[in-house]
């Protein structure tokens, strides 16, 4: 019981910690949100020195002592009241990140889980058919894409695949007409607009999980009870899914639920060079236009996320690994 | 399932030659449906669904006349503003003086929404049959053009309205030429409001706005105007279609702003020594790849501004580079040439640092020029990028020694030289100024802006323009180096009759009361 | 009818960035239908391998290089893939020598048979839970163990599950590599009963692969002894028993003997009744030095203390929520006097190594005191334990893992020089010299430079020993000091202990399960069960003729070469 | 940084760490049949990196790697000589196809792109170093102190390390960017070190606390050593392999981090690396005007020299895991 007290105090510190992170980083950052506004409205032309104060009034920027600001801020935190936000006034910062949600949430998560599921699959067959052709190809080419820095390869793709050869559409989420709802034809109108960033997070992720998956098989493969099996005649394919492979995924399970957790913080460099509507590009807005309260509830959420993820796949870990369990 | 591509809705651009593919509104990366005109957030086409009383033309100060037919300054403390009648919001109400009066003291009443500060100018408002009259706080002539920017709603709608200041206006009512049509996250229509009190002048019967606009979709769409700097806009956008033709005018003066309440800029010496340094003709070369002209020391947008350049300036103000005339400045500001560094009196060599926005990158260039030029006379300069948020701090609290900056633009002299020059917006460095970052101040300076302020007499408001001039010149409170463009991109498949060099009777700006002017003077093509 | 014939086999492992190494050289032997042999040799000698061939688990890096095994008229040396896959149904197996980790650790045990006959559909469906049963029980396990996890049995558990499913095969042939190595005595010796057992019911062929010499001798026929890749020896247990033909087989032979008996006697070690005395030449450099002779007092004139331990006990808090505290001492007392040897046997899990750790200070009794002369040990902190270190030095279980891979033997013996004696520069280096002269590693100079890698097992324990003289402690703890080493290295560093003890006077504890160490080293002797002391006594006293029912339990589970022959 | 090292904590494990199952085959000369004392002629430290060198060298992949990057490192080191301009020499005509005087053609500002290009593997070179030994330098520190120290010392730093964990990556680089405004190449070290210390900490202490139970390290507590002197004498030596492999993973990331940082526009933009070449290409259209070489080649120079590390952490690999020297399976 003390032990789960303290792995739960441990877990709250850590979420006060990241929330007042939250808090005090982007304050530290020189420059307002006001200073944000003008900074963009400048870069069209002139800004009349009223409209300083006005914006200044509207955003309703907080003023005064930071400790009661940072009280307020925690309330607000702990009620879940996220506030306006100052890039997208007056929008409540819940709307905004309730309509991005979705999008990240679906492309993103499913490339993250189909990255994760091939991957892993890759790098079964790669330590399973260690130093032959079957190994050496995904194992390289993984090691290579893995290099790719993602807006290069979101541009590339971007460049050949939706510009030269136009087979798929180079921004947004769904086409230009359509409002959001849940026909088939707008969700296969989604899904053909997912193609370029959902294949640009898959190239790049890929290589990642193959080599971690093939490092851990290859390690299980030299485990007793790996020989013991295929002494006692099993079949090839039972000895590498059934015994090394099940057991070299655990490890590998708690990159995943990180994965996992990050999913919500979206992919902001692909999001932003597609155009998508996700939480990723929100953040980049967040982050650039200081928009506190948006940039708090989107950092809370990454966080909780990422906590909760974990901590799940503990709880999965123990399920799939009896050792832990009892 | 038929998927729709991008082409298949933007490509409607005109085909019957009536609907118009604009990119003057982005998305980021989506549009929220915000048509409140005083709300930063809002769509940027909102200007185009409700009118201001006149609109004027920022290149030059043309005035053009929109909800108020005629205006007259009796006295210099007075403005009134004759409303034009027969005009209908779009929801077929009638439009009276009284929805001006309503919307001047809403302003009033939300300083929030006063963007311009027009409740500084004002002591008072009244109606009178159509005209609205309205009592300044003191004798101001040029209070006028900033008041009649106000965007009028109707009373009948915002009466209700609880908190203006965060209504979203979803389904605006206004007396515009457009009225809002369809509108998704990632596109949106205007429709022409065939009820609009000139809609013999506006051609273009649908206008589409797309959220993405980036200049990938610019070049492919078809678009019929975009505001966006190309780069070898020749190959790239003339290129890309028949028609596609660009003008990018002076908008605002690109400067370096120098901190006078520190040495040695405090010296005017200092300040003409660096400006004979620059070879502006290669500044602007280089920062916007040719694209603009460099800028005089007027302080006037040029050819814009010509009917207000004072004769006598040598060149039109212009400064050729003079590396001997900087020098033998630096000289008279207590600076030598030490073999080929510039030194102090002390042999301390002089080096400085040049402040500019990280990712505006034509500026960056632009400095990274500077930097080369002023080495080239022993001054050793440092760039500092802070992001544009700190930068902009740093500007406005002077927390800078040297910095990028731009100036003018509004369209009114005197606003352009007040902001510029006026002592009104000194403060001291670390506290916040809304203009005059640089800090320059001088009584005789602002006697004349003051006296420009309230003279109705055009000539002498000449003679004040140029002597203001002569102060920039002689001065240089700033030095001026090149112009920063408004990147106007226009398509005459579909329609003709776009702002150029030869008939510049609009910025080819998106933004603001600008397009008003623009869609209501262009044609369909053929 | 002969089963299995090996003609000339040599396996080579090849591993990529060193040197090929030939494991097994020209085997030659055959098996009849039914015969039970024993396959015995150093660490190293090859008998894993060798075992892996026969059961055609030859795999990368290992290469077979040359020779033949016929296995019932078919070649296995160069089949696989699918063909040598059907072979192992009713044909050859393997029970692995680290049996304990031979199980997938997350499937339970029923899915591991349901594998196995998955695999070879040698039992119909409805019939497999019920031959799994059948099999368990024949290992002497319940039925319920089908539905756990490897995790939750014990190692001889998990050593009968692995040797259950080696059975499902219905093996002709069952290679049993080291199958109790890591198992306690006594859970040792009842795993051994049951595979004699099985053997003998079943009547497959087995070969019983070990490095114990009296397991296999006790329990089977035939034994072949391997000596660097090398079958040296090959014939009836009682005849290599009475007349080893080989000079490695001679020394193995010598090497052992019966803890029980009147007169123990070991190349170097010789103890009759409770009197010990060395025979032979004594280890180089023991009695060169001038010895003190009174035993009590110390090298550097610091009176020796008695390690006392009142009322001592030891509880672990429940190593999971809703279990019970784990006692893992509880009230012993003993006296260790000034020079005194004792020994401390039990079986595993008894809590001799919580003792150890008690008296290190490494932990602290939850009840009673533990003291050297005036000092509690449980109540020092950091600064006290140090100071305790310097009088109560520990010689660990395993030289390959006591001695950090990088440092030099100089090194590692020049630290506790340097902490504790205070000694500098050419002093301690001097010093060093003379510890490794003392535990007898001549060339001093050549040897203090060597790293552990570059030395031999008993070479490093001897490092080890060295080490723990290094500070001159008055008391020793040895936790299992020998048990990692091989036969032939155990009696040297025997010696080594027994004779310092005696040199040094200092006071000794030996912890160990092996009864003949015990016999041969100390004079008391302490048998713990499950934390509590339930015999002492002399040594020779207690282990021959003990009195406590687990005392006689613990000496039963001592091989005696030649009972199978009964 | 690109998200890829915001991820690399975050979304996909990274390929070089180990498993944190944390096996204990650190560096064991005396691992798996290595029972036989094999006498060798004495070793000093040196001939120890020698025979590391030796196995890296030995492993196929990690020898490409090893060539690729030392090519990234001549580059580096004498750009000068081999660079036909100045990077920032804008004299020349805008745009320019490929010629002989302008082999990979000009920028849209007049800079020859083959300059730019083998000026920009300085910076490359030099943040994925500095910053991949920053980096992995407080994973050392903090790492084995977490997994050496019990208690509260440990508690704190478990705390730390989650925190950065969990923090998303990118975000907070471009935050901490923000406020380090101008900081240039040594802002963007910093930052990307702040960053992406955690998980080679983490690592670390898993192979700490396996290591930390080893006898050896209970034996130095015998022989009278400090706290300190046991961590960084007896464990760290045992973890070199680990360590360069945190190195070279995290070294990885600093690259991909600085070129994505400087994408956004948030690095120095006035300074030539790859990625300011990047952002220097999107931002003047090199897609429109058929320039792709310069979107193209920096990209693909980032991808090989970070391919380059992941290479040699192959051979890394294999050192401290036999296992994992390459050969033939089955
Ligand atoms: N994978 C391998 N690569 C290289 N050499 C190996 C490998 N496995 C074993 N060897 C070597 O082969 C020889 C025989 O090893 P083997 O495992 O057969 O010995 P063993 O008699 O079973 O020893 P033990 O009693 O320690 O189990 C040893 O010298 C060993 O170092
Ligand atoms: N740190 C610990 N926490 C909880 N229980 C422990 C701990 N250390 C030992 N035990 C338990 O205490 C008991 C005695 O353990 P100890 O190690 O002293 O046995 P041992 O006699 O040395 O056995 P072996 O011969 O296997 O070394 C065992 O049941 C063990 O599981
Ligand atoms: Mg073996
Ligand atoms: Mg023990």
């Amino acid at each position: 019981m003390r032990y789960v007290l303290r792995k739960i105090g441990l877990l709250l510190l850590t979420l006060w910690a990241a929330v007042t992170l939250n808090f005090f980083l982007p304050r530290m950052m020189p420059g307002s949100p006001t200073d944000a506004a003008i900074a963009k409205l400048a870069q069209n032309g002139p800004v009349s020195p009223a409209t300083r104060a006005a914006i200044e009034a509207q955003l309703g920027v907080p003023t005064g002592n930071i400790w009661d600001q940072y009280v307020t801020y925690l309330g607000n935190m702990l009620t879940l009241d996220f506030g306006v936000s100052y890039t997208f006034f007056p929008q409540s910062v819940s709307d905004l990140v309730l309509t991005a949600l979705p999008w990240t949430l679906v492309m993103v998560g499913v490339v993250t889980i189909v990255a994760f599921v091939l991957g892993t699959l890759l790098g079964v067959l790669a330590a399973w058919k260690r130093g032959t052709f079957l190994d050496s190809l995904p194992t390289l080419t993984g090691t290579f894409t893995s290099a790719f820095p993602y807006f290069w390869t979101a541009l590339l793709l971007l460049f050949f695949l939706g510009y030269v050869l136009q087979w798929f559409p180079t921004s947004g989420a769904y086409s230009a007409r359509a409002t959001p709802n849940l026909s088939l034809e707008f969700i296969a109108d989604a899904a053909y607009h997912a193609v370029l960033p959902a294949v640009t997070i898959l190239i790049t992720s890929l290589g990642g999980w193959i080599l971690g998956m093939r490092n851990t098989m290859i390690n299980t493969l030299g485990d007793d009870y790996v020989t013991f099996a295929e002494a006692n005649g099993l079949q090839p394919k039972a000895v590498a899914l059934k015994y090394a492979a099940r057991n070299a995924i655990l490890p590998n399970l708690t990159g995943f639920g990180l994965a996992l957790g990050g999913v919500v913080g979206g992919s902001l460099l692909v999001e932003r060079v597609f155009n998508y509507p996700g939480v990723g590009y929100l953040l980049y807005n967040a982050v650039t236009n200081q928009d506190f309260p948006l940039m708090q509830a989107l950092f809370l959420m990454i966080t909780v996320s990422v906590l909760v993820a974990n901590f799940i796949v503990d709880v999965l870990y123990g399920y799939l690994d009896p050792r832990t369990r009892r | 399932v038929d998927v729709p591509t991008e082409d298949d809705n933007n490509d409607g651009g005109g085909a019957d030659g009536t609907s118009m593919l604009l990119a003057a509104d982005n998305g980021s990366p989506t549009f929220d449906r915000n048509f409140n005109p005083y709300s930063p957030g809002k769509r940027t086409t909102t200007t185009l669904i409700y009118e201001p009383l006149f609109v004027t033309n920022t290149l030059d100060g043309t005035e053009t006349p929109f909800l108020a037919s005629e205006k007259e300054q009796p006295d210099p403390a007075t403005v009134i503003f004759t409303i034009r009648e027969d005009v209908t919001w779009s929801d077929g109400e009638e439009f009276t003086p009284d929805d001006v009066v309503f919307t001047f003291d809403l302003l009033k009443e939300f300083p929030a929404l006063d963007t311009n500060g027009v409740w500084a100018l004002i002591e008072s408002i009244e109606v009178d049959g159509q005209d609205v009259v309205i009592h300044l706080t003191g004798d101001n002539v040029p209070a006028a053009a900033i008041i009649q920017k106000t965007i009028i709603v109707p009373e009948h709608l915002w009466a209700d309205v609880e908190d203006p200041t965060t209504f979203t206006n979803e389904d605006p009512v206004g007396t515009g030429p457009y009225a809002l049509g369809e509108f998704t996250p990632n596109e949106y229509t205007l429709e022409r409001n065939e009820d609009y009190w000139q809609v013999e002048n506006v051609a273009a019967q649908e206008l589409i706005l797309p959220a993405s606009n980036t200049q990938l979709d610019v070049v492919n769409n078809g678009y019929d105007w975009a505001y966006a700097f190309m780069s070898d806009v020749e190959n790239t956008w003339v290129a890309a279609a028949e028609g596609n033709t660009f003008w990018f005018p002076p908008g605002g003066t690109i400067a370096l702003f120098p901190n006078l309440t520190m040495a040695p800029f405090d010296n005017p010496e200092f300040r003409l020594g660096l400006s004979a340094a620059l070879d502006r003709e290669r500044i602007a070369e280089v920062a916007e790849e040719g694209y603009v002209d460099a800028a005089g020391m007027s302080g006037l947008l040029l050819p814009n501004q010509e009917a207000f350049l004072n004769p006598d300036l040598p060149d039109g103000g212009a400064v050729a580079q003079d590396v001997d005339a900087a020098v033998s400045h630096f000289e008279a500001a207590g600076y030598t040439m030490s073999g080929d560094q510039l030194v102090d009196s002390a042999g301390t060599p002089l080096a400085l640092t040049l402040t500019t926005p990280n990712g505006w990158t034509d500026w960056l260039r632009g400095a990274t020029e500077v930097q080369t030029q002023l080495a080239a006379v022993g001054i050793e300069v440092t760039l500092n990028q802070p992001q544009p948020a700190a930068y902009q701090q740093e500007l406005q609290n002077g927390n800078f020694q040297l910095s990028m900056g731009s100036f003018g633009g509004t369209g009114s002299i005197y606003e352009d030289y007040n902001r510029l020059l006026s002592s009104e917006f000194l403060q001291p460095v670390g506290t916040t100024t809304t203009a005059n970052f640089q800090r320059y101040s001088d009584p005789d300076t602002d006697a004349l802006l003051a006296e420009l302020r309230v003279t109705l007499d055009e000539d002498r408001q000449l003679e004040i323009a140029y002597e203001l001039q002569t102060v920039m010149f002689e001065q240089a409170p700033v030095i001026s180096m090149f112009y920063g463009g408004l990147w106007g991109l226009f398509s005459e498949a579909n329609f003709t009759g776009w702002p150029s060099a030869e008939d510049p009777y609009a910025s080819p700006a998106t933004w603001d009361a600008n397009p008003l002017l623009v869609l209501t003077n262009i044609e369909a093509a053929g | 009818m002969t089963l299995l014939d090996v003609q000339d086999l040599s396996i080579v492992y090849e591993p990529r960035g060193a040197e090929p190494v030939t494991a097994v050289r020209g085997a030659t032997f055959s098996l009849e239908q039914g015969e039970f042999i024993g396959l015995v040799g150093e660490s190293g000698s090859g008998k894993s391998t060798l075992g892996f061939a026969l059961t055609g688990l030859a795999k990368a890096p290992a290469r077979i290089s040359s020779g033949r095994i016929t296995f019932d008229g078919t070649d296995i040396a160069h089949l696989d893939g699918e063909d040598l896959r059907r072979q192992r149904r009713g044909g050859f197996a393997m029970v692995l020598q680290s049996g304990m980790n031979a199980l997938n650790p997350v499937r339970t045990i029923g899915n591991h048979f349901a594998d196995i006959f998955a695999a070879h559909e040698h039992v119909p469906r409805a019939r497999r839970r019920e031959r799994a049963v059948e099999l368990v029980e024949k290992v002497k396990l319940p039925a319920s163990v089908l539905d756990r996890y490897p995790g939750e049995l014990s190692g001889g558990m998990r050593q009968r599950v692995a040797i259950a499913l080696a059975m499902s095969l219905d093996p002709r042939l069952l290679v049993f590599d080291e199958p109790t190595t890591a198992l306690d005595v006594l859970v040792q010796r009842a795993v051994m009963g049951t595979i004699i057992e099985l053997q003998r019911e079943e009547n497959f062929t087995a070969i019983l692969v070990s490095h114990d010499l009296g397991v296999v001798l006790e329990s089977t026929a035939r034994v072949l002894v391997m000596h660097e890749g090398v079958i040296v020896e090959d014939g009836p247990a009682a005849q290599i028993l009475q007349d080893p033909q080989d000079d490695y087989t001679k020394m193995l032979l010598s090497h052992y003997a019966d803890p029980r008996a009147e007169v123990v006697e070991l190349p170097g070690l010789r103890v009759a009744g409770s009197q010990i005395s060395t025979t032979g030449e004594p280890p180089a450099a023991i009695g060169t030095d001038a010895a003190p002779s009174g035993g009590a007092k110390a090298r550097t004139g610091r009176t020796r203390e008695a390690v006392v331990l009142e009322g001592v006990g030891k509880v672990y808090p429940p190593p999971r929520r809703g279990e019970d505290p784990v006692v893992a001492v509880d009230d012993v007392s003993f006296t260790i006097e000034p020079g005194d040897a004792l020994a401390l046997v039990g079986a595993s899990g008894s809590g001799k190594s919580t003792i150890a750790k008690l008296i290190t200070g490494v932990e602290r009794p939850t009840a009673g005191t533990v003291r050297l002369g005036g000092t509690d040990v449980g109540s020092l902190r950091r600064g006290g334990l140090r100071r305790l270190r310097r009088d109560v030095q520990m010689v660990f279980q395993d030289p390959y893992s006591a001695l950090n891979p990088l440092h030099s033997v100089e090194y590692a013996l020049m630290r506790p020089v340097v902490n504790f004696g205070g000694l500098r520069g050419l002093q301690a280096r001097r010093r060093v010299l003379e510890l490794l002269d003392i535990v007898g590693l001549a060339p001093v100079e050549q040897f203090a430079a060597k790293l552990p890698h570059q030395l031999s097992g008993g070479q490093r324990q001897r490092v080890v020993i060295a080490r723990a003289l290094a500070c001159d402690p008055q008391v020793i703890i040895a936790d299992e000091p020998v048990s990692m080493l091989d036969v032939s290295l155990r009696a040297g560093v025997l010696a080594l202990i027994e004779g310092l003890r005696e040199q040094w006077g200092v006071s000794l504890l030996f912890i160990t399960h092996d009864l003949l160490s015990a016999r041969l080293v100390t004079d008391k002797i302490l048998v713990l069960n499950r934390g509590r002391v339930v015999e002492r006594g002399e040594t020779a006293q207690v282990l021959r003729f003990p009195e406590d029912a687990y005392t006689v339990e613990l000496l039963d589970a001592v091989p005696q070469p030649g009972r199978a022959a009964d | 940084m690109t998200e890829k090292e915001a991820t690399a904590r975050g979304e996909a494990p990274q390929p070089t760490q180990p498993s944190p199952s944390g096996r204990q085959n650190a560096n064991d000369a005396v691992d798996g049949g290595g029972r036989v004392a094999q006498v060798a002629a004495p070793a000093s430290p040196f001939t120890v990196l020698g025979r590391a060198a030796g196995t890296i060298w030995s492993v196929p992949k990690a020898r490409v790697g090893l060539i690729l990057l030392a090519v990234f490192l001549l580059a580096a080191v004498f750009a000068p000589l081999l660079a036909p301009y100045a990077p920032t020499d804008n004299s020349f005509g805008r745009a320019e196809g490929g010629s002989a005087a302008h082999p990979l053609g000009t920028t849209t500002a007049g800079e020859d792109v083959l300059s730019q290009l083998i000026y920009g593997s300085r910076v490359s070179v030099l943040v994925g170093f500095v910053a991949g030994f920053g980096a992995t330098l407080i994973a050392v520190l903090l790492g084995m102190s977490w997994g050496y120290t019990r208690g509260f010392a440990a508690d704190v730093i478990n705390f730390f390390v989650n925190l950065f964990l969990v923090i998303p990556g990118l975000p907070l680089m471009i935050v901490l960017a923000a406020y380090l405004q101008g900081g240039g190449l040594a802002m963007i070290i910093f930052v990307v070190v702040i960053t992406g210390w955690a998980w080679g900490a983490r690592v670390l202490r898993s192979q700490t606390q396996s290591l930390r139970s080893r006898d050896f390290i209970t034996a130095a507590q015998f022989s009278g050593e400090s706290s300190f002197r046991i961590v960084f004498r007896e464990i760290l030596p045992n973890m070199t392999s680990l360590i360069t492999g945190s190195f070279f993973g995290a070294a990885t990331a600093a690259i991909l981090a600085e070129s994505g940082l400087s994408f956004l526009g948030l690095g120095n933009t006035a300074m030539v690396s790859w990625g300011s070449m990047l952002f220097w290409a999107q931002n003047s259209n090199a897609i429109l005007t058929g320039q792709w070489v310069l979107l193209f080649a920096p990209g693909l120079c980032i991808a090989l020299l970070a391919t380059s590390l992941t290479l040699i952490n192959f051979g890394v690999d294999g050192l401290s895991n036999p296992r994992l020297r390459e050969g033939k399976g089955r």
